[in-house]
């Protein structure tokens, strides 16, 4: 459909439109602003869907690949006297972008909660020009991490995301958002610490690309993950498979150690933006103290930013240490679902409530990565789509809740329901989905999940399900709670939702509901990416082993 | 006597960029002191800064001269540096890379403090315009000098300089107190470097750099202790010039009292110079010929590895606890200090020569940056008479275009894409992996997380915050326009590193330059 | 003789020899200093139309002779409020400069004590410690008018002390050495090839350099008697007054031998033929002639005012002396 | 020339009779003289009266200007020692070069005289 | 390297960490410059010494240390001027005295 037409950047920049035109509104018009900022997000949430129905569903390749040279830094050629034929020497990162089976739904729906939380958003009260404005880079930043295929380009877009998250929750926030922008940025610049660590020292040796054109020699180092990958597995002649035995003190070398060090350091970078079990506080805080809207995107989406890298870039670059791990990889995936399903059965607060199940039900996305096949690769990534959309409902109805009754506290609440019939209503349908029922959603992504892992790990299996029936307690409590009741005098007479509240309401629900009804919607396009990747690591595996 | 060298007139052309602003300083000083006590003495800054301007003409005309362009091929074809003086001057794309630097700085900093000099404060204020210009000279000399001698004056002239800019503002206490601090810490700093500078002769017979190399590279053996008492007597003294930690006990209190153009040249112009001759001394005296298969080499390098660690590590640390913004800026350089000695101490290996390039890149973008971030400094601070970081509060709500302008350079102090100091970093970091330093680098962004803290806390004052004045600010058109140079360059450096470094590359390298022969 | 003394490998008997003559010549310096004074008061005396000293001897010939007894019998008191330490050492410190910077001075082409390489350097090296000893005194007393009076001569001091050195320069570049014997062998044989000549203005800014170094009349302003009693020795008296004194005077001996050996041809005679007079002679002559233009001047000049004395030291007496450095350089260069 | 020390030999007896000449002249005066203090005796002379206030009194600051410029401008003939010695091998390139040298000395100098600082106002 | 030189190394060695303790211990600001003279005097014995005695004598030490007595002339010289307006303004020498920064 596109042609040659560069769409991968049409949308990464689209949301360049709207920051152009915010900036030429006047700030306290907050009406224009507001629909100003929602048209802007509509544009790549309609270029990504046609994006979704123009994807070829009969290919593993990468998509829609675009290439254009960027940064070039020439290194000092002065190494040694014996190499007088060398004529190039640099470090090449570029501006190449690429999606796939597994990053196309997620771009899509990064555009769909984006969308959808500018919608969300007119509860803002203050300071609507520079929150869209920051809204709308943060969109641009989580579009390029599904996208980039350079390792470069994508910790660029990793750390785009934090600053314009810092501002959101800091300024947007409730009362101790300070705090919570403080621990946002802290944990993830740490996060970001161990990813360019562990990008850079891959770089180096696996980025080396030593390469004879005539009598020209050119080395150069590139970020390029196609460069990467080729030199890590297919190309044997690379010198970071020469080993001290052959090329004594080879800087190249990747020995074993260090491969186990890398993937380990990645586990940790995305590990916190999972976030896996001892990294997830700053998650909680970011939760409780943001803006729903900002939720909305920060639950959604940004979360699954860790998952993708884990996959992307730790399973992918170090599937033999990955599937040695998977035992372990298995386990904090269990702990997750158990201390966050555990925990939030004691919360009271129904945004803590809701962070708990999050990291409860990321837990599920670790538990599908661990088990190496087919069916549970593609239960992880219907866990990641789905949690996206089931947490962007909630937060979205939080907001809506907040709004009216100023207090997200489970037992201050009651029996709105009567008042609120349409939001507790969809309350009430996120709550099943979450829970995973059938139909819905949650019941197809978590049955896949623990089905791949079962083939492999029954017994962990088991006791991730567990997870689940708890789940079922806490979710249905809070939403009963809310919804039921007797209904305290202070929330008689509450308007239910308006239109731009209830717009969003019945789009993410009717996504929720079109994957629980035909999954095919997102399996189709992931099939082809799902069997090649797994069929790779698993001959990567065989030969490793 | 025929160890004498005499300068000819074509010599002198390569002198021009020094004798430029020699010339121009006594002019000025003449000019201030026989102008009518009406006139305005803003006329001077703009005379500095023409001069500056003149004299970087001049250092790109050498460059030129150096880096003839083949016809045929396009090609660069470098030509053997200039050595004047029985060796003692040097005009090479080293210095000349770095005079540039140091010019660009002072311009930046004359130009930002022009009409911001408040006669109340500063009762001289033509001698506070044209005093920057012997401190340059003397940055100049510590690029071009190939000799101990040399490096020391032009190290001495700088320094002594700054002692009297620092303590410009006669009448504040504070001030006095800095410039005296200043003093005598940096009186210490300069005899621990001559007492290991004497080794060096002792043991050589000579102040040649490249002749102390062959002596000790002839000898190494017989004097080895000799040799490293007087290597870690100048890693010392070169700490305290460019307030490395642990060397670093001068810097806050000196770039709290000093007024503020001045403390922007102190943290980017004399610091650099201090770069200049560590890289140089280190390189060219420690790094080269009989002593580098020696274990004496590992020693060095290791033990400037472990200089820059502790800077990092102690600079970023104690600036989580500042209030007063020139104690934190401070405390920021003295880990910038550690950041730029990395690329020093790693050494060449076997794919890796580019440790120039690195730290003069970072030294580029640390410019701006900071260069920037003190001018907002200044225009918040004149306006709220207030020094602590709270003077920052509401900034967004009073002047919005600066608290924006702010947040690049703030991006780029704390190492954030895509700013000139996330790729100098970067860069930096590049070259470590490739020695496979792993320790360091980790210690390089681990510290860099950490600052993120302190840098974050005066975005938070602006944005998050709410002063207790709401009145819209008032700034002279030169800080405005200085802040904007510094945040366009460092957007610009961020986005196309590769300019500018393949510039460097293109004019530099490594045998040519570095080495004194 | 001390010269070849100087050749020889150093022995005790040679050290005692050198010792011995060292003595002597303290002894005699001693004696030039008792009737340097007694020719100061008469010469002084004599232009005031007075008889100055008379009585104690012929001619008052022991005048001096009985004041100095007079001084070592004296009782020697120090004020309750001096720092003693100081106070003591003061005038030691103020007198062993002006008699070491004696060692150098070639009286003849053979007699001389030591041949320093650096013989001027020496000099103005050590000149400078006298000085300090000044400051002590003055501060030392702890009396307002000392104190003061100890100021002054530093600052003065350390005004004139720069055209001093300077205007020396002149003369170094004539003769391309510091060594005090060979500056008097490159003078020539005739009155005018001595550095008076060609060196007026170097000339003539030692000589103002040098009294007011010597804080004499017309520039005795630390010892001002007039404003301050007597300056910075007001607390002294007995013998440590008399060494305050005894270095005055002989500096007044060093600073007429340093001109006579700088500008004034040292032991050579004005003109060849007087060549059968004794070296030795001519330079006594010369010396006793600036002596005497010393106390010529004592008698004759008022005392200047500070706020003059320092104006004339640093826009008069320094701008000539650099002038006069860069005269000389340039002439010679033409003249090359 | 081998034995050049020994002019310092000299020296060193200089300096060591005008230690010796003191300390003896001292010695003896103590045995010959009369030692009775009395409290007059020793009180500072202040032109007859009892002394008034403390006596080490601050100095003029003009005092220390002058110091300062006497120590930049001595040092100074550090250079014009060495240089004046060896002119004759010099030669006109060393005499531009002090030229400009000393020409920076006068501009310090008229610095200085522009600013007052040669300025005696007070005792 | 030549039995000679041990002497003045040693005296050279034993001035500079009496003055570097100095210039670190002493309260008066006076004796701090002093002590930072005296470690520059210490240096330039070293280099006289060395000049004379070292391994390979040459002349540069000389002129080194020349150019030292210059450069630490100038320094006491800024060193003591600011010392003068500091006692202007607060009416102290006093090292300790000096804590108006970091407030």
């Amino acid at each position: 459909m596109f042609g040659s037409w560069p769409i991968l950047s049409t949308i990464l920049f689209s949301p360049l439109l709207g920051i152009i035109a915010l900036l030429l509104i006047p700030k306290h018009n907050g009406r224009a602003l507001k629909t100003t900022a929602i048209v802007a997000t509509l544009i790549p949430l309609v270029l990504a869907a046609l994006l979704y129905t123009d994807f070829q569903h009969d290919t593993a390749d990468m998509q829609y690949k675009e290439n254009a040279n960027w940064i070039k830094v020439p290194l000092n050629k002065e190494i040694g006297d014996d190499l007088s034929s060398l004529k190039e020497f640099f470090y090449e990162f570029n501006y190449t972008l690429a999606i796939d089976g597994l990053s196309l739904p997620l771009v899509f729906l990064t555009a769909l909660v984006t969308a959808m939380a500018a919608f969300a958003s007119v509860h803002v009260k203050k300071r609507w020009k520079a929150f869209y404005i920051w809204f709308l880079l943060l969109e641009i930043g989580m579009f390029g991490v599904f996208m980039a295929r350079d390792l470069f380009l994508f910790f660029l877009f990793f750390e785009l995301t934090l600053i314009p998250m810092f501002f959101l929750i800091g300024i947007w926030g409730y009362m101790d958002r300070e705090r919570a922008a403080n621990k946002f940025l802290i944990y993830n610049g740490i996060g970001s610490a161990a990813m360019i660590l562990a990008f850079f020292i891959i770089v180096n040796t696996a980025g080396f690309t030593m390469q004879t054109v005539g009598d020209a020699t050119s080395f150069y180092y590139s970020g390029s993950l196609d460069v990467i990958t080729k030199n890590l597995f297919a190309d044997q002649a690379s010198l970071i498979h020469a080993g001290p035995e052959m090329f004594p003190d080879n800087p190249f070398y990747l020995s074993e150690t260090m491969k186990w060090t890398l993937f380990i350091m990645l586990l940790i970078a995305f590990g916190i933006k999972l976030p896996i079990f001892p990294f997830h506080t700053w998650m909680l805080k970011v939760h409780t103290e943001a803006h729903p809207a900002v939720v909305m995107i920060h639950s959604g989406i940004l979360l699954k930013m860790g998952a993708y890298g884990l996959l992307t870039f730790g399973i992918m670059l170090f599937p033999v240490q990955a599937h040695t791990a998977a035992f372990a990889i298995a386990i904090l995936g269990v702990i997750n679902i158990l201390y966050g399903a555990i925990l939030a059965l004691r919360q009271t607060d129904f945004k803590l409530i809701l962070a708990y199940s999050s990291i409860s039900h990321m837990g599920i996305v670790l538990l599908g990565l661990a088990a190496f096949n087919e069916i549970g690769l593609k239960g992880a990534i219907f866990q990641l789509v789905s949690h996206g959309l089931i947490s962007a409902l909630f937060f979205l109805l939080v907001g809506s809740l907040y709004e009216r009754t100023e207090t997200t506290e489970v037992r201050k609440l009651g029996g709105l329901s009567a008042s609120l019939p349409f939001i507790c209503g969809f309350l009430m349908l996120g709550g099943m989905a979450s829970l995973g029922l059938p139909l819905l959603s949650g019941f197809i992504s978590e049955f896949m999940a623990f089905l791949g892992l079962f083939e492999t790990m029954p017994i962990v299996t088991v006791i991730g399900v567990l997870g689940i029936i708890f789940t079922a307690v806490y979710v249905l409590r809070g939403v009963m709670k809310i919804s039921y009741g007797p209904l305290p005098e202070a929330y008689k007479g509450l308007r239910d939702a308006r239109l731009v509240e209830a717009v969003p309401m019945i789009t993410l629900t009717a996504f929720i509901v079109l994957i629980g009804i035909y999954p095919a919607v997102l399996s189709e396009p992931l099939q082809q990416t799902v069997s090649s990747i797994d069929e790779w690591i698993h001959n990567i595996v065989k030969m490793g082993g | 006597m025929d160890q004498l060298q005499r300068l000819t007139a074509g010599d002198l052309v390569h002198l021009a960029p020094e004798l430029t602003l020699v010339i121009s300083a006594i002019v000025l000083s003449l000019l201030d002191l026989f102008m009518p006590r009406s006139f305005n003495r803003t006329v001077l800054g703009w005379l500095a800064l023409v001069s500056v301007g003149i004299s970087a003409v001049f250092v790109l005309g050498d460059i030129s001269a150096l880096n003839r362009i083949d016809d045929a091929t396009g090609l660069v074809l470098p030509t053997e540096p200039v050595s004047l003086l029985g060796g003692s001057w040097r005009v090479d794309d080293y210095a000349n890379l770095f005079k540039l630097l140091f010019l660009g700085g002072t311009a930046l900093i004359l130009f930002m403090s022009i009409g911001n000099v408040k006669e109340d404060e500063i009762p001289h204020k033509g001698e506070f315009y044209y005093l920057f210009l012997p401190a340059t000279i003397g940055a100049m000399v510590m690029a071009s000098s190939g000799d101990l001698i040399t490096l020391f004056v032009g190290l001495e002239l700088l320094s002594i300089t700054s002692y009297v800019l620092v303590g410009m503002r006669k009448k504040s206490f504070s001030s006095n107190e800095a410039a005296f601090k200043y003093v005598v810490m940096g009186g210490i700093s300069s005899a621990v470097i001559l007492y290991g500078m004497s080794f060096l002769y002792g043991m050589s017979g000579s102040t040649n750099l490249a002749e102390i190399n062959r002596a000790l590279s002839a000898n190494y053996a017989a004097f080895e202790p000799l040799i490293y008492v007087s290597f870690f007597l100048l890693l010392a003294g070169f700490g305290f010039k460019i307030a490395a930690a642990p060397f670093h006990m001068w810097a806050p209190d000196v770039y709290q009292g000093s007024p503020t153009p001045v403390t922007a040249y102190l943290a980017v112009v004399s610091k650099a110079a201090g770069f200049a001759i560590t890289f140089r001394v280190l390189y060219s005296v420690f790094g080269l010929g009989g002593l580098i298969s020696q274990q004496i080499h590992t020693d060095a390098f290791t033990a400037t590895m472990v200089v820059a660690a502790a800077a990092m590590i102690f600079g970023n640390f104690i600036a989580l606890r500042q209030k007063n913004m020139k104690r934190l800026l401070a405390y920021s350089g003295i880990a910038n200090a550690g950041y730029l000695l990395v690329p020093i101490g790693t050494q060449f290996g076997m794919v890796h020569f580019s440790n120039f390039s690195e730290m003069f890149f970072y030294l580029i973008a640390y410019l701006f940056m900071n260069i920037g971030a003190i001018a907002v400094y200044m225009i918040v601070s004149d306006s709220s008479k207030s020094e602590d970081i709270s003077a920052f509060a509401g900034l967004y709500y009073r002047a919005p275009a600066t608290a924006v302008a702010m947040v690049v350079l703030i991006l780029s102090l704390a190492g954030l894409p895509v700013t000139g100091g996330f790729f100098g970093k970067l860069y930096i970091m590049l070259g470590t992996l490739q020695l496979q330093h792993y320790w360091l680098a980790a210690i390089m962004i681990g510290t860099s997380v950490i600052s993120f803290y302190y840098y974050f806390s005066i975005i938070r004052q602006m944005f998050l915050r709410s002063g207790e004045v709401e009145a819209e600010i008032k700034s002279s058109p030169t800080a405005q326009i200085t802040v904007w140079i510094c945040v366009a360059a460092t957007l610009l450096t961020g986005f196309f590193p590769h300019v500018v470094l393949r510039y460097i590359e293109t004019i530099f390298s490594v045998p040519i330059d570095l080495f004194i022969s | 003789m001390m010269l070849s003394l100087l050749a020889e490998q150093l022995t005790w008997a040679n050290f005692g020899i050198m010792f011995a003559v060292a003595v002597l010549f303290l002894l005699l310096i001693l004696g030039y200093v008792t009737y340097a004074i007694y020719f100061e008061r008469k010469v002084i005396g004599w232009m005031q139309m007075r008889h100055g000293p008379t009585r104690t001897g012929p001619l008052g010939l022991l005048q001096t002779v009985a004041d100095v007894l007079k001084l070592l019998l004296k009782e020697d008191t120090i004020p309750k409020k001096a720092d003693r330490e100081l106070f003591i050492l003061a005038p030691a410190i103020t007198f062993v400069p002006a008699f070491a910077v004696l060692a150098t001075f070639p009286f003849t082409k053979t007699w001389q004590f030591a041949d320093l390489n650096v013989g001027l350097l020496y000099y103005a090296a050590l000149s400078s410690i006298s000085t300090i000893g000044i400051v002590l005194g003055g501060w030392a007393s702890n009396n307002k008018y000392s104190l003061l009076g100890g100021m002054r001569s530093a600052a003065q001091m350390i005004s004139y002390e720069i055209p001093l050195v300077m205007s020396m320069v002149g003369v170094i570049l004539m003769t391309g050495s510091l060594n005090m014997r060979k500056i008097v062998e490159a003078q020539g044989n005739w009155f005018w090839e001595w550095n008076f000549l060609p060196q007026i203005i170097g000339f003539a800014v030692f000589i103002v350099a040098a009294i007011s170094e010597l804080n004499r009349t017309p520039f005795d302003l630390p010892e001002a008697e007039s404003e301050l009693v007597a300056g910075y020795h007001v607390e002294y008296s007995g013998f440590r007054f008399a060494f305050f004194m005894l270095a005055e005077y002989v500096y007044t001996f060093a600073i007429a031998a340093l001109t006579t050996v700088l500008f004034l041809g040292g032991w050579h005679a004005p003109f060849p033929f007087l060549d059968f007079v004794p070296g030795i002679l001519w330079f006594l002559i010369k010396m006793s002639f600036c002596v005497f233009f010393m106390f010529w001047l004592r008698a004759t000049l008022p005392r200047v005012r500070i706020d003059q004395l320092m104006g004339i030291g640093w826009k008069v007496l320094l701008p000539l002396a650099l002038a006069n450095i860069f005269i000389t350089a340039i002439v010679k260069e033409i003249l090359r | 020339m081998a034995l050049y020390s020994n002019n310092y030999v000299l020296v060193a007896i200089f300096i060591g009779l005008g230690i010796i000449l003191p300390i003896a002249a001292l010695t003896l005066g103590r045995l010959l003289r009369p030692n009775k203090p009395t409290a007059e005796k020793q009180t500072t002379y202040e032109s007859g009266n009892d002394p008034v206030g403390e006596s080490h009194v601050r100095f003029n600051i003009r005092y220390y200007l002058f110091a300062l410029m006497f120590v930049i401008f001595d040092v100074e003939t550090v250079f014009l020692y060495p240089w004046a010695v060896a002119y004759d091998f010099l030669g006109l390139f060393a005499l531009v070069e002090m030229l400009i040298f000393v020409s920076l000395l006068v501009v310090g100098l008229i610095y200085a005289w522009k600013k007052k600082v040669l300025q005696w106002s007070s005792i | 390297m030549s039995e000679p030189i041990l002497p003045y190394l040693t005296l050279g060695a034993i001035l500079f960490c009496v003055g570097l303790y100095g210039a670190l211990t002493k309260k008066n600001a006076v004796i701090v410059l002093l002590s930072i003279e005296l470690m520059l005097n210490s240096v330039n014995l070293n280099f006289v010494a060395f000049s004379k005695y070292g391994v390979a004598p040459s002349f540069q030490g000389q002129i080194f240390s020349l150019f030292n007595m210059t450069v630490a002339a100038a320094e006491v010289a800024i060193g003591i001027a600011i010392l003068i307006t500091l006692y202007r303004n607060k009416g102290t020498s006093n090292v300790d005295d000096m804590n108006e920064l970091r407030k």
